[in-house]
């Protein structure tokens, strides 16, 4: 039969980026094999490879591949290199953070290449087969690195924890998935897009799992439940990675489904359904975060509450919408990364949890990373000329230019609340005397990277937003129904 | 519809495998009970599947099943190195038990 | 009624009756053994759904590989009887997954009766030909054909990181 | 450079100061004295700079001068567009000088983390100065909000025992204030989009966008709470003697001298240009929720033991009497009220200063640890004495003159009942402060602790002589100084009324009522 | 030389002296501050003489404009005219004398500072005065009096470290403010009736077209009248002046005697216009006046300190001058302004020197017989008292029988017989008047030394510097009334009468001045207040010099709750402490502690504290156990499929 390999050359090329991961893991794998001496450069490799892989991705002529299958687009490019950027990020903060503990091993930066592979494949997959796919080799990476200290029964706890609900979310997922097809007889996206869909109880029921599904992914209330957990146990260079870009790849799936589906008008129940996810999400996330004494946990929660805030834009729906929400994501990205970042550095014992009043006077100790948490936490709290007021600024501009008013006055009522755990951080770092005596060992240069990093592009973003948000509005018109 | 049985018929087998699939997830306190149970939900979704797929007359269908169970496969063996991983630890995987990380 | 259809019936109870059984065991070996007959039963459903490529990949990797680790590590891990711990019971969970999973099958139920068959008026096309399945996958679904051989090599090296002894270091 | 200084003297402005913070960094530990010194240097260089805004300002042009417009986030119209008219030019230079003057203060009393703390001062004053310069409302909020943070950091790392709950507090309440502004901000912006299809956040597009009555005074009222927190107005005053009280001396200079006028500031540049109609409104319970706060403040400020305490309230209740002034919207009134800030800004400063020269001595704030230092603090008496009559309305100083006008425009105006409440304020104003003195400065020495004293040091008597000088030169040229705001006031007062007029709102403020029909 | 050089010579010597003055030593400070009075006063009388040898026209010297807005505009003016050059006179040349007696009466006791700081002060108050006395606007004048105020308070608190003069000084200023808050309503009603504040402005437009003012000057002139009432302590708001006694002796002298006190006096007058308007306001005026009078003055009948009774006597003479203003006698007034100027000025000067020969002692019970040993204080001492008690030809007599002439001769159109009633309690006054200085004169310097033996050893006669000044002072006692002559001299004997005539501008469409008393009437009265006064000095000669106090002890003993009352100065300070002071106190207390922290700090810290509870119990929803996640996943699933699904 001729069609045997209807695989062209244009598509080979296509998938050129994820080659570079897939192949960059192995190389690392067989690395750590027969040459373990190496270890030092395997970030460093894997570094290049993220690189590589988003300048290829970058350099990509637009349109798709594999039958349609596979799309390169502005959107692609943008959520690629945010993507990309917490995978550097994690990457920098790894090696130091992997050596003092021990537990550096290739197999660690062989599974990141290999979520981030995965994740690449959500935001560019236009069939939910391969979003699936991608989805779920994220998944199964993170649920190995989630129990990756061996020696440590919180890892393999957060482990349990994380693959259990991540394999019922899975289920649920799947079953959406299912449903969709069934409905649409279709496995693609784009077969959605047919006039009578919309208005299926099973199609909104299919949707509904995929909110579920994504949402847990991005630890929307309440499917947020594993996150404090699996982030508290988890070694912190994973959860600066898990806690940012599964959670940006999810949202754009949703994006898709919803521009396919509802081509703009999202009926008003679902619409009331997600904002209730929205809401639920911000208060409770931000609430209990100011309860919570360990850093990670009280992060975790931060991120319930963000993912709240993006959640608005999902609801407000729109091209500025997705434009905003791919801002808010990398203000997210540089604030969260970086308070993870920061976390890794100041906690110099892993084998505890990370109380956050060991931090007390780490200003003094620790100038430069203390200085760039409390920026990423002021940048979470959402103050002007940082990056995340600008996230925060394009979203509830949306908010309130679609009339979405009584969602915006909760968001910034739930914000309120959030100034008072981050500046409870900040005042511990600042307005506490140390707890701990001792000289500490010098930043490493890969940390003091990711530390400079993060802030600059926080200010960077906070006080030159144009073009970002240019790239981010190019972007979301890549989708069909929402270009100008 | 050119199945044995009309499409009703398999999905109401495959909601009711998938709700005794969540009936084990949420009530075993096991974690090989709640994987197992998990497993039987996605084949549920699998049955699902293969039925809209033989209405369509699609091979998409199959061909996702087919993923579903690579997958399946996947998880299987990450899954059950994690619980080994943590019997290690805690000498259960009794769910109940395991809660050392909360509030 | 057709033959083939109450082979489906039968199969479909057996499915069920196993499934319940692997449910409400309490001996996990036990429940491993009643959920691979189950799958069994499912691979019949497949067959005369048209899908005799997927009941067979059901058998030999479900039934035949999946859940045989399962009992390999069951047995590793030596657990046989789950003996209940006092107060082990917890009545909220209990009543409230009971709800909801009564009203998300009441629900789903209702609404699959509800919406009638979507391909109504689709050209059937027979699904036997494994040879039309392969090539699919070969072509248009090379790609996540691909990907799962990623995913399958993350998950052959995570469960080996995890699960490997110290010696190395 | 000249050209720089001419085109863009206000970007120099806002980020010289910045610019030196980053500077400071470059500092090492062990040259902290340095760095101090440096900032102290930059501080007044930015000063220099800001002299030309004085010579070369134009009394009697009411719009914006030195105006700069250059695109930010071109997508949504947010431009960074400055400006400096009559409203907000000698709020500019009081900052300008406060800020050197509070470091030079600081000079020989901040020891702990001096880098960080050169660093926050010379941060606070760009975002200060950026939100008094900012013509765009997005730009506005930016600055507005950069402002907290160092703030922040001044009070909780070099403030008193209980600075952590004081900073925390002093950041929710603005914050909870500023955020509905935010939402109210970008609904205009929307507004403005949806009349006219283009994004904008710049004052003058928003200000005659077409909002419906209702709508108006909902977004009116979200920005009135921002900027009531900050004046403070009664009821949500309770963060100021918290902020001020465990504040370092240098903090409350500026907090008193030039953060609270920010609330004023921007109710005048923002919440009466952008909805006159519900300005004149409210405008009856804006000037009583003034005189409340004149005359509570002051009762409040009698029952006080701690010295700054009594102080921080103090400020309310002078706050209380410009924001009656500007309730009464005569433009006597207007006047007064606008000189009234600077005055309080002076004076009170002052007052900051000379308990902090007490404070760090004797590192306490109770009056009954004092008694009699006069004879010990001959200068700090003298100085306290003139900052305290400057406080409480002396002719011959500053205070006499704004609150005078400020009396006087509200008589005139349709509310002439509250100037005969608020001028009760004289009175009371003279119990709170003079038992101060009595308590602090007079009756017998008991605590021998006191006779080890010293007089003030140069760098504290510097910054206190700067503004001594300034208070009396208010007080008895104030004409140098109202001729700059004077053309500014009038030109938004008649501009509000008629848009009040043209509007045709159901119940027009009486003031304008009474314009029209003369 | 301008008139502003007058006042910019006193400022110019307190800025030197506070400045330079601690560390430049005494003899500096005397010279400086001495010197530009000095100066001060020769320039005032350069342009004094001039200016009543010559046509008298009204001299305004601005030099610019103080404030103004597009509504207001205040000129920095000065003003020399009849009445500011009657002012000018005696205040600098008082003001001069006690500068003189000062550098005698401080010089011991007062370290460098002290000494330059209260010279400073003295300085800095004569400034302030000559602003209030010249200013050409009501502005102006509030600036000087605000300034007087704010000098007074530094003086009366001069002795800082002792907690009653401290607590002096701050009740002083504190209650002058409250007569301000008065003064300053007034003055917005000024500037509501007329636009504006400078004098010629405001008199012109009213003496012009009286019936358009008329109706609201009431309630303004009143206003105005209660800033008089703080400044010139007259009821209810004396309560300050005996307190201010806490201050050196000459600037009890000085300020609460001669000049300050007398500026609400002062301003009336200068207002005669507006109250001329306002015949209402006049009867309050004249009836707080008079009744001010005999109050004070029957309290100082029973106080032993020394400068209470002095403080309290003039407490009363003010009520006779307002008395007088009332009853439309401006010009008597004024003219009792300048003669109690002097002979008051001369009584505080000679007590401070019996206090400053008494080493301190101001109780009159421990002191007697020092006439002997005070050989220049006792002789000007008793002039001055028999010029307070209205002897002829003492300046006293022809000021305080002008006034009771114009009670007299008031025919108010309404309520009359308040007239009468006044008329006779100002007749008493002058006998208790009479009665308590003579009391004051035989305690202090007749009979038996009542004193330790210490200070009868070091009893002696003050300084030069402090004696030449009360000689002075005397001597004008003496001659001063002799430029107010009773018109029973003739119809020009009252020079004061014409020289003051032009400040009262006839009004148009009122009727003239009232009618005079026919020369019978007066000449009865005359002899009528002389007997008083004659009655009043031989009953306290009689009781206290010769009898030794016994029959007023009797008395006292025999009405003890009366005399109690009396020498307790009818216990208003204690009524004002319980009916305002201490519920202000409790007041402020309960606003702070409950208002402030209970309620508004409560409430949001409440807030606060819920929404961290809330956190603290739903973190526990996170119950580290994984099934319940689930559960919370599917829980979720399900609410979403039921609330979207029943839309369709």
């Amino acid at each position: 039969m001729n069609t045997f390999l209807t695989v062209t050359a244009a598509d080979i090329q296509a998938v050129l980026p994820e080659t570079i991961l897939a192949a960059a893991g192995c190389l690392i794998l067989l690395l750590e094999a027969f040459a373990p001496r190496l270890r030092p450069v395997f970030a460093w490799i894997a570094l290049l490879a993220v690189a590589a892989s988003q300048w290829t991705l970058i350099r990509l002529p637009e349109g798709t591949a594999f039958a349609g299958r596979l799309e390169t687009s502005p959107l692609t490019w943008a959520v690629g290199l945010f993507l990309a950027g917490t995978a550097i990020v994690t990457l920098l903060i790894a090696r130091p953070y992997l050596e003092r503990t021990g537990e550096e091993k290739g197999e660690f930066y062989s599974l990141l290449l290999w979520a981030h592979l995965g994740a690449l494949l959500m935001v560019r997959g236009l069939d939910l087969l391969i979003v699936f796919v991608g989805l779920e080799t994220l998944s199964l990476s993170f649920y190995v690195l989630a129990a990756f200290f061996r020696g440590s029964a919180a890892s393999s706890e957060a482990g349990l924890k994380y693959f259990l609900t991540g394999a019922f979310g899975s289920a649920i997922t799947l079953f959406g998935v299912v449903l969709l097809f069934g409905r649409s007889g279709s496995i693609r996206i784009d077969a959605l897009s047919q006039p009578e869909l919309a208005g299926e109880p099973l199609v909104i029921v299919g949707v509904l799992m995929l909110v579920v599904g994504f949402g847990f992914k991005m630890s929307l209330a309440p499917f947020h439940a594993w996150a404090p957990d699996v982030y508290q146990g988890m070694p912190t260079p994973a959860v600066a990675y898990l806690s940012v870009a599964p959670k940006g790849a999810s949202l754009i799936v949703l994006f898709r489904v919803f521009e396919a589906l509802f081509q703009g008008q999202v009926p008003s129940r679902l619409r009331t359904a997600i904002a209730a996810v929205a809401v639920l999400s911000m208060l409770l996330g931000n609430i209990v975060a100011l309860a919570q004494r360990d850093i990670k946990r009280l992060l975790a929660y931060s991120g319930i509450a963000h993912m709240g805030y993006v959640t608005i834009a999902l609801t407000v729906f729109g091209p500025d919408a997705l434009a905003a929400a791919i801002v808010y994501f990398f203000a997210y990205l540089v604030s969260n990364a970086g308070a993870f970042a920061a976390v890794s550095v100041l906690f110099r014992d892993e084998t505890r949890d990370h109380p956050i009043g060991l931090l007390s006077g780490e200003g003094r100790r620790n100038p430069f990373p203390a200085a760039v948490l409390a920026l990423c936490l002021l940048s979470l709290a959402g103050i002007p000329a940082t990056a995340g007021f600008i996230g925060k600024f394009f979203v509830f501009k949306g908010a309130i230019e679609q009339g979405f008013y009584t969602l915006a006055v909760i968001g910034i009522g739930a914000s309120l609340i959030s100034i008072g755990y981050y500046l409870k951080v900040v005042y511990i770092l600042y307005m506490r005397d140390p707890v701990e005596e001792g000289a500490l060992p010098p930043l490493k240069a890969s940390n003091g990277l990711a530390l400079s990093l993060c802030g600059a592009a926080i200010l960077a973003l906070g006080i030159f937003p144009a073009r970002l948000w240019d790239m981010a509005e190019r972007a979301a018109a890549t989708l069909p129904f929402f270009q100008p | 519809m050119s199945g044995p049985v009309p499409l009703l018929h398999v999905l109401i087998l495959s909601v009711a495998l998938f709700a005794i699939g969540l009936t084990g997830a949420l009530l075993r306190r096991n974690a090989i009970h709640i994987f197992l149970s998990i497993e039987l939900m996605m084949n549920a979704a699998n049955l699902a599947l293969i039925g809209y797929a033989l209405s369509w007359g699609t091979p998409e269908g199959q061909i996702v099943v087919f993923f579903v169970i690579a997958i399946a496969a996947a998880e299987a063996s990450v899954g059950l190195a994690i619980f080994v991983a943590l019997f290690r630890h805690t000498k259960t995987i009794d769910v109940n038990q395991v809660n050392l990380l909360k509030w | 009624m057709t033959g083939s259809a109450m082979v489906f019936y039968a199969a479909a109870v057996l499915t069920v009756v196993f499934a319940a059984v692997m449910v409400v065991h309490r001996n996990p070996v036990k429940s491993t053994l009643a959920l691979v007959v189950s799958f069994f039963g499912l691979a019949i459903c497949y067959v005369l759904l048209s899908a005799p490529l997927i009941a067979v990949l059901q058998v030999i990797v479900y039934a035949g590989a999946i859940l045989v680790l399962f009992l390999f590590v069951l047995m590793l891990l030596n657990l046989r009887e789950e003996p209940a711990p006092p107060g082990s019971s917890r009545p909220i969970q209990t009543v409230l997954s009971g709800v909801a999973i009564v009203s998300f099958a009441g629900l789903m139920l209702g609404l699959i009766r509800a919406s009638g068959d979507p391909a109504a008026g689709a050209d059937p096309q027979p699904l036997t030909d494994i040879a039309r399945v392969s090539r699919l996958l070969f072509s248009d679904y090379l790609l996540p054909f691909e990907a799962v051989s990623v995913l399958l090599l993350a998950a052959l090296v995570g469960a080996f990181v995890l699960v490997y002894s110290e010696k190395r270091a | 450079m000249g050209a720089l200084l001419r085109d863009h003297l206000l970007t120099v402005l806002i980020f010289l100061p910045a610019v030196g913070a980053a500077l400071v960094l470059l500092f090492p530990a062990s040259q902290a004295r340095a760095a101090k010194v440096f900032a102290l240097a930059v501080s007044i260089a930015n000063f220099g700079l800001s002299i030309p805004l004085w010579t070369r300002f134009d009394g009697a042009e009411p719009g914006f001068q030195f105006v700069e417009n250059a695109r930010w986030i071109p997508a949504l119209g947010i431009s960074y567009s400055l400006g400096v008219d009559g409203l907000s030019v000698l709020l500019v230079l009081l900052t300008t000088l406060l800020t050197p003057l509070s470091l030079l203060f600081s000079l020989s009393h901040v020891e702990k983390s001096v880098r960080a703390f050169s660093m926050a001062f010379l941060l606070l004053e760009t975002g200060i100065l950026g939100s008094l310069v900012a013509r765009d409302l997005a730009l506005f909020y930016v600055f507005w909000e950069v402002m907290l943070v160092p703030m922040y950091f001044i009070i909780g790392i070099w403030g008193g025992a209980r600075r952590i709950y004081a900073a925390m507090k002093f950041f929710l309440f603005t914050m909870a204030g500023s955020l509905l502004m935010f939402l109210a901000i970008l609904w205009l912006a929307a507004r403005h989009r949806a009349v006219t299809g283009d994004w904008s956040f710049a004052l003058e597009d928003l200000a005659g966008l077409p909002i419906a009555s209702g709508t108006q005074s909902i977004l009116f009222l979200a920005f009135a709470l921002a900027f009531a927190i900050k004046v403070p107005v009664f009821p949500l005053h309770t963060w100021l003697p918290d902020a001020h009280t465990e504040a370092p001396t240098a903090g409350s200079i500026i907090l008193a001298g030039v953060l609270l006028k920010l609330g004023v500031y921007g109710y005048l540049r923002f919440g009466l240009t952008l909805f006159p109609e519900s300005a004149m409104r409210y405008a009856p319970y804006v000037g009583a929720l003034g005189i409340i706060g004149i005359v509570y403040g002051a009762m409040v400020a009698f029952a006080q033991k701690d010295m700054k305490k009594l102080v921080a309230y103090s400020s309310v209740s002078h706050l209380g009497l410009v924001v009656m002034g500007i309730g009464a919207f005569t433009s006597t009134a207007l006047s007064g009220a606008m000189l009234q800030m600077i005055n309080h800004g002076l004076s009170t400063g002052a007052l900051f200063l000379l308990v902090g020269v007490l404070y760090e001595r004797r590192h306490t704030r109770e009056m009954a640890a004092y008694g009699g230092v006069a004879g010990i603090v001959p200068v700090t008496t003298a100085f306290f004495l003139v900052a305290t009559f400057s406080s409480i309305g002396l002719p011959g100083l500053n205070g006499f003159v704004g609150e005078f006008l400020t009396f006087l425009g509200t008589w005139d105006s349709p509310f002439r009942w509250w100037s005969v409440v608020a001028v009760s304020g004289i009175i009371l104003s003279a119990v709170y402060m003079l038992t101060l003195v009595q308590r602090v400065f007079w009756n017998p020495l008991v605590h021998e602790e006191n006779k080890a004293l010293t007089d003030m040091r140069p760098s504290e008597l510097i910054p206190a002589a700067v503004l001594v000088v300034l208070m009396v030169w208010i007080g008895v040229r104030p004409n140098d100084f109202l001729a700059k705001i004077n053309p500014t006031l009038e030109a938004l007062r008649r501009t509000t009324i008629e848009r009040t007029l043209a509007g045709g709102a159901r119940t027009p403020h009486p003031v304008a009522a009474a314009e029209t029909n003369p | 030389m301008s008139l502003w050089w007058i006042l910019a010579l006193p400022f110019a010597g307190f800025l030197a002296n506070i400045l330079l003055g601690p560390r430049l030593g005494k003899r500096f400070v005397s010279v400086v501050a001495t010197g530009t009075v000095a100066a001060a006063t020769l320039i005032a009388f350069s342009r004094l003489i001039p200016f009543v040898s010559g046509t008298r026209e009204t001299v305004i010297e601005s030099i610019g404009s103080w404030i103004s807005t597009d509504r207001l505009s205040v000129d920095l003016a000065l003003r020399l005219d009849p009445l500011s050059a009657l002012m000018l006179s005696f205040v600098t040349f008082v003001g001069f004398l006690i500068h003189v007696y000062s550098v005698g009466y401080m010089h011991h006791d007062e370290t460098d500072a002290g000494y330059a700081r209260y010279f400073a002060y003295l300085n800095l108050f004569l400034a302030a005065m000559l602003v209030l006395i010249l200013g050409d606007n009501f502005l102006l004048m509030f600036v000087g009096w605000e300034g007087v105020g704010l000098c007074s308070y530094l003086l009366i608190g001069y002795y800082y470290d002792r907690e009653y003069a401290a607590a002096a000084g701050r009740k002083a200023f504190v209650v002058n403010r409250i007569g301000d808050y008065g003064f300053l309503l007034g003055l917005f009603g000024i500037f509501t009736l007329f636009g504006g504040f400078s004098y010629d402005a405001v008199f012109s437009a009213a003496a012009a077209d009286p019936g358009r003012y008329a109706p609201a000057l009431g309630l303004v002139c009143l206003l105005l009248f209660v800033g008089a009432v703080g400044k010139s302590a007259q009821f209810p708001l004396y309560v300050w002046l005996p307190d201010a006694m806490a201050g050196p002796t000459p600037v009890s002298a000085l300020i609460h005697a001669a000049t300050m006190v007398t500026a609400g006096v002062y301003m009336v007058a200068r207002c005669n216009v507006l109250f001329r308007l306002a015949t209402d306001a006049m009867m309050v005026v004249a009836i707080i006046g008079g009744f001010t009078a005999i109050f004070a003055a029957v309290i100082a009948l029973a106080q032993n300190d020394i400068k209470k009774v002095l403080a309290y006597s003039t407490v009363s003479q003010l009520g006779y001058m307002f008395l007088a203003c009332g009853a439309g006698a401006f010009v008597a007034g004024m003219f009792h302004v300048t003669t109690h100027a002097f002979f008051k000025a001369c009584l505080f000067l000679g007590s401070g020197s019996v206090i400053h020969a008494m080493g301190g002692e101001q109780d009159i019970r421990k002191m007697g017989g020092l006439k002997s040993k005070l050989a220049i204080t006792y002789p000007t001492f008793l002039i001055a008292t028999l010029a307070l008690a209205g002897i002829p030809p003492l300046a006293g007599f022809f000021s305080k029988d002008a006034i009771l002439a114009a009670a007299f001769a008031w025919h108010p159109e309404k309520a009359a017989w308040i007239a009468k009633l006044l008329w006779a309690a100002g007749l008493l006054t002058a006998g208790l008047t009479a009665f308590y200085m003579m009391r004051l004169v035989s305690l202090t310097f007749h009979g038996a030394f009542r004193g330790t033996h210490e200070q009868e050893h070091h009893v002696h006669e003050s300084p030069r510097s402090m004696t030449v000044p009360l000689i002075v002072l005397a001597f004008l006692s003496i001659v001063a009334g002799f430029f107010g002559l009773p018109v029973v001299f003739g119809e020009h004997a009252n020079w004061v009468e014409g020289f003051l005539s032009p400040i009262l501008l006839p009004l148009a469409g009122l009727a003239a001045e009232p009618h005079h008393l026919s020369h019978a009437v007066e000449w009865a009265l005359i002899a009528l207040s002389v007997a008083v006064a004659a009655g009043g000095l031989w009953l306290g000669w009689t009781w206290y010099a010769k009898q030794g106090g016994a029959v007023p002890a009797r008395i006292a003993a025999r009405y003890p709750a009366a005399y109690a009352l009396v020498a307790e100065r009818f216990r208003v300070d204690e009524l004002y402490d319980a009916l305002i002071v201490r519920p202000f106190v409790a007041l402020s207390r309960i606003l702070w502690k409950v208002v402030d922290v209970l309620i508004i700090d409560g409430v949001l810290n409440a807030g606060a504290f819920l929404v961290e509870l809330l956190g603290d119990l739903l973190r526990f929803l996170q119950t580290g156990n994984v099934r319940n996640y689930a559960l919370g996943i599917l829980l979720g699933l399900v609410a979403l499929m039921f609330y979207v699904v029943s839309g369709f």
